[in-house]
């Protein structure tokens, strides 16, 4: 394949074959790394599992690595440190609120024994089964009011119209 | 954003040698793009294929920004505490609050040679190169040489040895453990000893030894010192023990240098360097024998530490009697090639 | 014509080697690492953190909106609801040791617990450092038919990436059953565990767009969870179609497979993890049994 | 053969009844032919490998004498023991067995040999280990000599190769020698000085050049220079080859001419001798001799093979370092002046296709004839 290639080039051209391809618009068979010439006679259904099995395959997904000149490299790392520094102190302020809620939450329970054990009785009783309602969701910029429609129906082309 | 107004650009209290020299690198590290294209990439297409990454330009002043608050809040706790920290927290304190500086991470990722060892995050940074090459390299070469028991009972390495024969053309350092032809090592070495700790200005004690000479008389080896030092004073800015050093004060000299001129047919000698802190107190001993040294009696003695240590190897080769007859030694002894 | 160092299979130097490895004591208390010592592959040395290592990874490229909700709302509310006053610890069944009477007690492994295979965990008291919280999600989908036609796990592995995003680990049979034709080794089927983002992202669509779609569907029974906060539940093989990346295109599709589904929770008891998954917006059905041994409440 | 058997299933009493009569009759004939005999499992075995401890626990072994022979390792080799291919434990020095135990690893029982008979095993761990030397020295002086002037096949087989090149680089230095010397009385300040003077002064040099070349700046070569000489010198004293008067003499006499070569001369970047400036005087030159470039480019837009000689020699003087060199280089001379620059008529022009970096394509340029500065 490769020897058709460079005997079709003119020899003055052959140096720059870069250059050539992309200005002479003589069709060349070009030589294609890794292409597949012979014809496998598979059935459909290997074909189909081959297909899933080279999906599956890691090495293609590989993406390829950045090349950080010195000083993006300096400011990648000067960015992660950021980072790090403010979802350190994110999760400092978080634990601290709960401390606060918790202390007060056994400060309260405590005054609530001593000042009325059957307050306390009836307030200290475990809840079984308690549930967070279902139409408590994770929030959304735009959130649907009914989460789903069950009757749907697309509307067809001609209603369009 | 805030470039240049910060803490990072003011030099009233802090060290010139935290910023870059080279004023595009600098104009780099301080904007949000490259003003001046990829500077640090030599070769011209380099940089002009070169495509920084998407969104970096936008995220990083940011960034530097809240690294910078951080670090003012740290100088600030400095000045405020200034009396009641002692001086391991303060130095603790001057590196967190460098040591995301961008300018002193470009400096101690790609100018490592330049670095000013006066400033604890450069010290926190050349530690952490050495820590991860070289102190290793030294303690396997040590162990696997059996250079540990053999002289000194253990090491807790806490500087760097850098050992360099610079009556030679040759300007390199040796690397801990190398086979050493006797025409290199035939006159004396010069050192460096890189401390990392803020320690403040000691005297140092240096000694070379051989656990390899031959002693017939009882069929094994006995310990020789092929060189001895004490008193040398070390800062953080004057690292080196060399010549110009001693010939200001020849009395430093305690035991004057030996080459290491092995036997033929006799194994490989390995030549140790001790390095130990005097712990500010002045070594005045006028006599220490050259043969049968006993190197942990003379370390008791004079409670030395031990802080580095670095190794090489000297076995017989063709240049050996030239060094032999330089120095006026006798002729070398030549044994069986076949042990018995 | 070869190179003479690559080693021939025939005369292995091993062959003439003793088999014999003394790992002398060292004199210092230095680590070392020696691949650091080696100059090959320096780029592998990096920490994979480094930009420059071949193994770095990007984090944190998404924002994660059930991780956010969970720490924003969820969190006080669980500390709330399972707040009990004066809460004691629930010692576990442990394993027991040997009382020492006999000599031969020395160094024999401790018995197991009474009356169980395993120890089970002490159950301590509920307090703002322990708030339950989802852990991890595990998808399991193990083929009965594969053990027959083993290269039906590979739609079911694929399956479980598309809908998951993530590599699937592939499954195999572990027993020896000679009337059901299975032997170890055979491929069964996939395994996959979710972890930080891609796990917000499946418990989203599951809770969205594919649990309301199930018309069957009434929750997660009560009664499922293995005492210790890991809730599962099963998917069937047509509820599977509901899943976006399935859906788009089902000519792809013929077959799907049923999945299995653990969610792994940090919290100590089954009730509690039931409270947190009802909080991300799974429903629960059927009465619970609440196991009166596991409350530590005074 | 009369083999056969009844299924359980169908065991009439009558058919029972038959088959033990058969039985009866086959277990008869079975014993008669014997020609399903059993197999010989018993006979294996092979001769005793003669393992187990040869030596016993403070016998006296000489090296190379076995002292264990087992499968496996029942006993690891402790101190100066060897490990065969098959487990054989072995003496590596002469010396004394012992049996011991090591608590680095409390699992393993140790076959050591102690050098002497009152050492026990194992060593302590933080002591210097006890070694024997073991080699015996040649007394005769004539077989002394012989062993000494021994060398190895691979030695042998160099040894020209390195004379000849020890005698190349000593011919290289003298000519290096004697070129500076040439060099050094051209200059003026030299010119009364005597034979003697020059050759110390040079043979400095040399030692100067070769320092500088290694990577030295030039005042640790001029310190360590000096150092050498004093050195060398302190050394034929001390072995009495030369007297202290003697000693003062020459070293005086060398410190003199080493402060008055250092004074006049130097090496610029290419190792080329050349005069001492002062940092005033360079910056003068330099200020010279970019004015001079600045006129001589300025002045031709063409770069001709004659400019271009021009500016590199002015470049190439001691004023600049070498890299401030390299940025003159890339600033002045430039491989290729402007292309597009005043070609109106093809008939001047040639036609060029070149790589953009920038668009990523390949650009045609025409440039004029006298765009290319010969180099």
């Amino acid at each position: 394949m490769f020897k058709t290639y460079s005997s079709a080039l003119p020899q003055s051209l052959s140096r720059g074959l870069v250059g050539a391809t992309r200005q002479t618009p003589t069709p060349f068979i070009q030589f294609v790394r890794g292409k597949r010439t012979k014809k496998y006679d598979l059935s459909p259904a290997a074909q189909k599992l081959i297909t899933q099995l080279s999906v599956l395959s890691a090495s293609r997904k590989q993406p390829k690595m950045l090349k950080l000149c010195p000083e993006d490299f300096v400011k990648h790392n000067t960015v992660q440190e950021a980072y790090k520094l403010i979802t350190r102190k994110r999760k400092k302020a978080e634990n601290e609120k709960l401390k606060q809620q918790y202390e007060s939450m056994k400060l309260a329970c405590e005054d609530l024994s001593k000042v009325s054990p059957e307050l306390f009785e009836a307030a200290n009783k475990r809840e079984v089964s308690k549930r967070f309602s279902l139409e408590l969701r994770v929030p959304t910029n735009y959130p649907p009011n009914v989460p789903w429609y069950y009757d749907y129906t697309p509307e067809s082309p001609e209603d369009k119209k | 954003m805030s470039f240049g107004t910060g803490i990072w650009s003011n030099f009233s209290k802090r060290s010139t040698s935290l910023t870059v020299s080279s004023n595009k690198i600098k104009q780099g590290l301080l904007n949000a793009g490259l003003p001046f294209g990829p500077a640090t990439l030599r070769k011209r297409s380099s940089r002009i294929k070169y495509s920084p990454p998407i969104g970096l330009s936008t995220v990083y002043p940011l960034a530097y920004e809240i690294l910078e608050l951080e670090s003012t809040q740290i100088y600030k706790i400095l000045s405020r505490q200034a009396n009641e920290l002692s001086m391991e927290q303060k130095e603790e304190l001057l590196v967190r609050a460098e040591y995301h500086n961008p300018e002193v991470v470009f400096k101690s990722h790609f100018q490592t040679n330049s670095l000013d060892r006066t400033q604890p995050v450069y010290r926190r940074y050349l530690r952490e190169k050495w820590e991860n090459h070289d102190k290793m390299l030294l303690m396997q070469r040590l162990e696997s040489l059996h250079a540990i028991p053999d002289t000194l009972s253990t090491l807790d390495p806490r500087c760097d040895v850098v050992l360099r024969f610079p009556h030679n053309n040759v300007h390199t350092t040796v690397e801990p453990g190398q086979l050493l032809s006797s025409n290199v090592t035939k006159k004396p070495p010069s050192l460096e000893v890189v401390e990392f700790d803020p320690i403040p200005d000691d005297l140092y004690t240096v000694l070379i030894v051989n656990p390899d000479t031959p002693d017939l008389e009882n069929d094994t080896f006995s310990t020789t010192l092929h060189w001895a030092l004490r008193n040398v004073p070390l800062s953080s800015s004057d690292i080196s023990i060399d010549a110009l050093k001693l010939q200001e004060c020849p009395e430093r000299e305690l035991v004057s240098y030996l080459p290491p001129v092995p036997d033929k047919n006799a194994p490989v000698n390995r030549l140790v360097v001790w390095v130990f802190r005097q712990n500010q107190k002045e070594l005045t001993d006028s006599e220490v024998a050259r043969e049968f040294f006993d190197i942990r009696g003379f370390v008791a003695q004079h409670s030395l530490t031990a802080v580095g240590a670095h190794i090489w190897r000297s076995g017989w080769d063709r240049n050996v009697p030239n060094v032999r007859d330089m120095y006026g030694l006798p002729k070398g002894r030549v044994f069986h090639r076949v042990r018995r | 014509m070869f190179n003479r160092a690559i080693r021939n299979f025939s005369s292995s130097p091993t062959a003439h080697k003793v088999g014999c490895s003394i790992v002398k004591p060292v004199h210092h208390r230095v680590k070392i690492d020696k691949t650091k010592l080696s100059p090959k592959y320096p780029e592998l040395k990096l920490s994979p953190n480094d930009i420059r290592s071949p193994k770095f990874v990007p984090r944190y490229t998404h924002q994660d909106r059930v991780q956010e909700y969970y720490e924003n709302t969820l969190k006080p509310d669980l500390l709330l609801i399972n707040y009990v006053h004066g809460q004691k610890t629930v010692p576990g069944n442990k394993r027991r040791q040997w009382d020492l009477t006999s000599p031969y007690h020395i160094n024999r492994p401790p018995r197991v617990p009474r009356g169980e295979r395993v120890p089970t965990p002490d159950i301590k008291p509920r307090t703002y450092k322990n708030i339950p919280g989802l852990t991890k999600i595990t998808l399991s989908c193990f083929v009965k038919e594969a053990k027959l036609n083993s290269s039906l796990a590979i739609p079911a592995t694929l399956q479980l990436q598309q809908i998951t995003g993530v590599k699937p680990t592939p499954i195999y049979a572990k027993t020896n059953v000679p009337t059901w034709k299975l032997r170890p080794g055979m491929k069964m089927g996939a395994k996959v565990a979710l972890e930080g983002r891609e796990m917000s992202q499946f418990l989203s669509t599951l809770t969205e767009l594919v649990l309301p779609r199930i018309r069957e569907f009434k929750g997660i029974s009560n009664r499922s969870g293995d005492r210790f906060g890991t809730i599962s539940f099963g998917l069937e093989p047509e509820s599977i179609k509901f899943f976006p990346e399935i859906e788009a295109n089902q000519d792809l599709w013929p077959r799907t497979f049923g999945i299995d589904v653990q969610f792994h929770t940090s919290s100590q008891v089954d009730m509690d993890a039931r409270i947190l998954l009802s909080g991300l917006g799974i429903p629960f059905t059927g009465t619970e049994r609440i196991p009166k041994d596991l409350l530590n409440d005074h | 053969m009369f083999l056969w058997s009844v299924s359980s299933k169908a065991a009439a009493p009558g058919v029972i009844y038959q088959s033990i009569k058969q039985s009866i009759l086959t277990v008869q004939i079975r014993t008669a032919t014997k020609k399903t005999a059993g197999s010989k499992t018993h006979m294996k075995d092979s001769a005793g490998r003669r393992l187990g401890p040869k030596k016993q626990d403070g016998e006296l072994v000489s090296i190379g004498q076995i002292l264990m022979r087992q499968r496996g390792t029942k006993f690891y080799p402790g101190e100066n023991v060897g490990i065969g291919r098959d487990h054989t434990l072995f003496a590596l020095e002469p010396g004394y067995v012992r049996y011991y135990l090591d608590p680095f690893h409390p699992k393993r029982k140790f076959i050591g040999v102690a050098l002497h008979r009152n050492i026990r095993l194992p060593l302590p761990h933080w002591e210097p280990r006890v070694r024997r030397f073991g080699y015996v020295e040649i007394t005769d002086k004539f077989d002394s000599d012989r062993e000494e002037g021994r060398m190895s096949r691979k030695e042998h087989k160099l040894f020209p190769n390195i004379e000849f090149a020890l005698k190349k680089r000593q011919e290289a230095r003298l000519e290096k020698k004697q070129e500076l010397s040439s060099q050094l009385t051209s200059f003026e300040e030299f010119f009364s000085d005597s034979q003697e003077f020059i050759d110390i002064a040079s043979s400095r040099l040399v030692k100067l050049d070769g320092f500088l070349r290694g990577g030295k700046s030039i005042a640790e070569a001029r310190f360590y220079a000096t150092y050498n000489f004093r050195y060398d010198l302190q050394l034929l004293l001390k072995k009495m080859i030369i007297t202290e008067t003697q000693f003062d003499q020459r070293l005086t006499q060398y410190l003199t001419v080493a402060s008055k070569v250092d004074d006049v001369v130097t090496f610029d970047s290419h190792f080329r001798l050349c005069k001492q400036l002062s940092s005033a005087q360079k910056e003068e030159l330099a200020k010279n001799n970019l004015s001079k470039i600045e006129e001589i480019v300025g002045n031709h837009t063409v770069m001709t093979r004659d400019t271009r000689y021009k500016v590199e020699n002015l470049i190439d003087s001691p004023a600049f370092d070498i890299s401030a060199q390299i940025r003159l280089r890339r600033k002045y001379l430039k491989p290729v002046v402007r292309e597009s620059k005043g070609v109106s008529s093809t008939k001047d022009a040639v036609i060029v296709r070149r790589w953009n970096d920038k668009s990523r394509r390949i650009d045609t340029i025409s440039r004029a004839r006298d765009a290319f500065a010969p180099s």
